[in-house]
């Protein structure tokens, strides 16, 4: 180890914080434009809030939580104390060869913010807005960090004899917002005329551009999220998680983009950009594990599943406007999986450990947001009154509009 | 054959469209237009300065149609419309001359 | 003097505006509708759900005019505005009893 | 009863309103129109190429009233909506047969 | 020193360089959401070329400027020469451990245009467009380097026996721009219908969407900005001015949203975008002084005050449609303050010299910038006919509409 | 060579390649904006599937066609195998100084989708999805590979006396895309309505701030593609293609601007917009070769040029939505020529070798390209009916819209 490289893999973590950074736009844009443009303020406004309370709660709390040091290796919780206090020699590599105290802080928060970020879509156009604020504040600021702690803080699962393993976060953090989201949408139930005696209605997303937009930068931040996980710029490795993301976004799409083709008779773009997010979620676990033709196979796969268990939800009535469940859930599921079925640590064995870490984590993620979400839907509610989710929440929740020139279709 | 114009509540649309339809009234014409009237649009705030929009969006719908069918329109209209509160808005009737089909140049009631 | 008002297909104004237009009628104002009808929406899908608009956006013409031009404008309409689909949309005459040029305040024929 | 048309310059609605709303008309509907007239767009150009929008856009009102109110509104409009260049618009005038208060089901002159 | 840490500093400094590049699109989003959409071409246009501009005049004459060498140390004004000639050994680390003269140069361009971009949004809707673009290329050409020059080009800021201080551009930056912006809004006058016998009225801007792309691209670019600064790659410097920036402008989030809900009892999104910026160009000043703490409470002060600021210039009359003033200019000094008051150099002294740095810049922008305005008042005319505003500055100053196929609601 | 400069290089060349692959988000938002609101789904379905086929196809042949090694320098085509696999020390300086195997793999790949991305511009609002598809495979996978291996793949544009020189591809990548896209064009022939006999009418793109942060990401990204093409980190060498690379776009701005005002006698801010991107293909040859005067000058003629050619094409009837032609073939002619004209290796034998090289690369894409597009227009037809066309390729092809929520004009 010297300065150069330490210095070098130091760069590449800032960059790839960056770059985590802006999937918030990337989340930000996706949802706003899968929902309707009476609801969009609303829903810029909670993507906007969860990346400034993911950066503070995880600087408060979230942080000495999930890396509460060696003294709690193997254990379900561990707090290291409460906000931040720079080690002795936190920015030399006898801290970390890979980076600076606060380097190590700042990537792992932008980290943090993502797990809400994925349920705000999931619970788009009727929740609460205060609740979820709530929420997003318990979730970011304790749940989220406890899990990670689990695998990457050195818990449990990460000291089992075969460890259960996710590269960057197919469970750790994917999972983590799709279960929220799955619960979040349950108790919520579907908005008002998506499920009719009639039959189920088509809810149009109201700006096919802005979700485009969203997609690219997420696959953008994608390069970060993966990339920044190898925690040095090591040019193998780094370099391998590159093309490993890029393809398993690219045969998402077509995965999606075949599935969907076959199943509705129509090229849905809406398919293809979830597509290529579940091909992302999927190769998240192993990116670094797998050869260009398995990164295909998952992405591949990935892609596939969403089509289906966009399809799924809706049949059971959970009413999810931009498929968060099916990207991050089932295709944080599906990565999770993968490690045990290709690459590098395949195997009977692996797949039990992946198995284990996919339970304990859906369990008490399944837990913990039903014990927010219903709580508050019991006490303060979590759900819009009927008019207000008519008329839209902008006009409600904010006494605003997104769009005040724009004369609407209906 | 007359011309009954309703000045409704757009959210009252659906309801009041299944009502006539009932009645075998199978064309209708409608479009978004601005109300003046008793009912005062919701208050807005924009960074900080509180403005209320002068108008208030409504539906217009126009059914040309045969005598007979006018009272029970109006009643569909009357009935499925209400909410009795202020905003609920008005029917008009005028006189139609003539009307006629571009399709086929049917001309008369056929044409309705 | 007659108010003419006709429902049409939006693709089809063009050449009936050309063909008024000719017969001298220099002045009509149309806007954007929506119509229930025989004809019936291309079915639309969004993530797997089929659907299908309610209404078929229509254009609305309006033409005040003098008796002696109705016959003629009609034609123009039926004759322009005719596919023979279902969905090529009906023509209704009304009496107006007065016009007004904001202009200048003439009044009578020679405001159309 | 009858029932006033105007097609005016959409800037000019504020004053029009104003000045009617002091006779005490306390309802009116508007909305955007296209309207074809003497008026011509002013020129757009796009990429080197120029055109321009073959309509103006206009608002339309419409306000059903008592013959005694009648005369006062088209007064306002020709004085409020007058600028004296071409492009000023027009008011008709028509006969309402028939008007109901949806809210109540009031019908007659205290429903306008 | 040596090649590879040489190399590595000046590939942080190029990254900067285009994260730097980029807030220029995030100003442009930003400042056409929050106007209208008859004015929209014309603010897009005025964003476009003043990169343009910035990066042209900057080459030409601005570098020289405000890098006048150590002949000019201590003084008010210097001159290179004119345009850009390669220095002996221009690309090694003799030149600066840092960077290359290119970098160096490329990086303070990129700098260079900001100054008119703030200005841009504050004259917004009724500016005239020639005189805007003959303002933005004399004040990014001359007054901006000039005022750069005293500090960062070694002039007297920098050699007072307490230097002032402002790490990456509180003052020398954004306030040079929110002085102009200050000028120019008041000179213009308010919007028509803004400010009406019957009291104040709002004008909503036509596309959220667009203002929070805008905002978190800026947000990202600040990465840039503020990391830059650094002038090296140095772990732990950077490192650390990225938690704060990040820190800051989160803070800044909830500064605002608390601010703006106890004063207007609504969550107004363009507030805490407000809010978010006026906590980054808070921390700008003292991005690497501060500890996480106190870069939590001075972008939360940032975002509260731009709250009760963005009322006090409606109050005052000054219309400035995107908050373009209260953000930079009240943000800038609030900053450059901040600097005395909390981390590594605070200190009653070090007030007093942030105090004379923000009068001297204060002075000569608000002179200068008036001189510009004013003399074009009185001559050309700065803004557009009644007409003109009314129907808007796109069909009028480009013949074009920036949404022809979507209806207008009024 | 070392390990330290090595990883540095390689994560350049990492951070260029997300760079590059942003430019096809910055395509999709120019393609979209500069089209109508009733094709918005169909082109952004295109430029979303694009970068999909560009990854896939080139990892499972065109890299390999592309880069046949040694076996094949001097040659017409060579194949060096089908897929991925892994050399010798790949991930080591033995196998490059600047780049992983897999680094030099993705960053190449980026590249690949840009030249269909180009052609979905000129053929958009009638050509048919699938056809367009199949285009795209063929084109990317194959055609563009064997054009760049007669240059980068030491083929025998390389190995002439006086070699053709491209330094980042004005020829190699933009005008490859510029002359499918004039073919493309040319074989459907224009949009229902564009030419008529009462002459010619405007079509106004839907979506100018769509447009706009199209070009400033893909000037975002020109950074990556320009500076990544060094395929170092070389201080000197990068830092002096940031800059002529800023420098051109900026000139571009003004070269446009001024022949646009001069002609038009208006602001057209989609001719400043297309000028930029002029710039910067025109300087993309030379992007290494130019001083900041030179890079000016190139900019600047590329700007001029663009305006000229987007009348000129009009003019001979061929429809180019969004100008693609004239920026991607005139620009990168221009560029290519440049090289023989300024700079470091001006001289007559380069112009000849350039011209030379223009002349293959454009005979072998107008041959290709007219190859796939004729035969498909004989066969299944390219060109959407007329019905589709007036309605919409939305509600056609894809049977949903961009904007439901919004009421159109018309
Ligand atoms: N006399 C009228 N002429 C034109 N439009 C009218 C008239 N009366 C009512 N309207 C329309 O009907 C809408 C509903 O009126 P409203 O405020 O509901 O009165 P009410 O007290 O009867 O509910 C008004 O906003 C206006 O658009
Ligand atoms: N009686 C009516 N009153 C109001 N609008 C009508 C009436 N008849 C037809 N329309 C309008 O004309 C449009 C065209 O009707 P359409 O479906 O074409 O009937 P047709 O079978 O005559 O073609 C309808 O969508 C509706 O908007
Ligand atoms: N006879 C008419 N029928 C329908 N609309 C009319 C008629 N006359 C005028 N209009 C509407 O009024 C608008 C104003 O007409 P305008 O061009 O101002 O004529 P003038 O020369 O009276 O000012 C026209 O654009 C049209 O929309």
């Amino acid at each position: 180890m010297n300065q150069e490289i330490f210095t070098i893999n130091n760069l590449w973590m800032m960059v790839a914080t960056i770059l985590v950074f802006i999937m918030h736009l990337g989340f930000a844009s996706l949802e706003a434009g899968l929902t309707r443009a009476k609801n969009t303020v609303n829903i810029l406004f909670k993507n906007t809030i969860i990346p400034a309370i993911g950066l503070l709660t995880y600087a408060f709390i979230g942080f000495n939580l999930m890396y509460p040091g060696d003294d709690f290796a193997g254990s379900f919780i561990g707090l290291a104390g409460i906000g931040i206090t720079l080690p002795e020699g936190w920015d030399t590599f006898a801290y970390n060869e890979g980076y600076t105290f606060f380097t190590d802080f700042i990537f792992q928060a932008m980290f943090a913010a993502t797990a809400a970020t994925i349920v705000s879509g999931a619970v788009a156009e009727r929740v609460k807005l205060g609740p979820f604020i709530f929420f997003s504040i318990l979730y970011v600021g304790i749940c989220y960090p406890i899990v990670g702690m689990w695998k990457w803080g050195g818990g449990f699962l990460d000291s089992m004899d075969i460890p259960f393993y996710d590269f960057a976060g197919s469970t750790i953090v994917h999972s983590v917002g799709g279960w929220a989201a799955l619960v979040g949408a349950f108790l919520l139930g579907p908005r008002l005329g998506k499920y009719t005696e009639s039959g189920m209605k088509a809810i149009p997303g109201h700006n096919i551009p802005m979700a485009t937009i969203g997609v690219f930068l997420l696959w953008f931040g994608w390069f970060g999220f993966n990339g920044g996980s190898v925690l040095t710029a090591d040019p193998g490795t780094v370099s391998r998680v590159f093309v490993t993301t890029a393809i398993a976004g690219a045969s998402g799409a077509f995965g999606a983009l075949i599935a969907s083709y076959l199943k509705f008779k129509t090229y849905d773009i809406t398919m293809v950009l979830n597509g290529i997010l579940a091909g992302l979620v999927g190769i998240t676990a192993g990116a670094d594990l797998m050869g260009v033709g398995e990164a295909a196979i998952i992405g591949f796969i990935g892609g596939t599943l969403v089509v289906f268990a966009v399809v799924f939800f809706d049949r059971i009535k959970i009413d999810d406007p931009v498929g968060a469940i099916s990207v991050h859930l089932i295709g944080g599921i599906w990565g999770t999986l993968a490690v045990g079925l290709f690459g590098d640590l395949a195997g009977m064995q692996q797949v039990l450990s992946q198995l284990i870490g996919i339970a304990v984590v859906g369990a008490f993620c399944f837990a913990t947001s039903w014990l927010i979400f219903f709580s508050m839907k019991k006490t303060i509610g979590i759900r819009v009154d009927e008019r207000e989710e008519l008329e839209g929440l902008d006009i409600n929740e904010h006494s605003m509009q997104a769009y005040p020139d724009f004369a609407s279709k209906n | 054959m007359k011309k009954i114009e309703a000045i409704i509540r757009t959210s009252k649309f659906e309801e009041i469209y299944t009502c006539v339809s009932g009645l075998g009234v199978k064309f209708l014409t409608f479009y978004e237009v601005k109300g003046m009237g008793m009912e005062h649009a919701r208050q807005q705030t924009y960074r900080g300065v509180a403005y209320e929009p002068t108008y208030i969006p409504r539906t217009k719908l126009e059914i040309v149609t045969v005598e007979e069918l006018v009272e029970p329109v109006i009643d569909c209209i009357l009935k499925m419309g209400k909410t009795g509160e202020v905003g609920d808005g008005k029917i008009f009737i005028y006189e139609a001359l003539e009307a006629y089909r571009i399709r086929n140049s049917d001309t008369g009631e056929i044409a309705l």
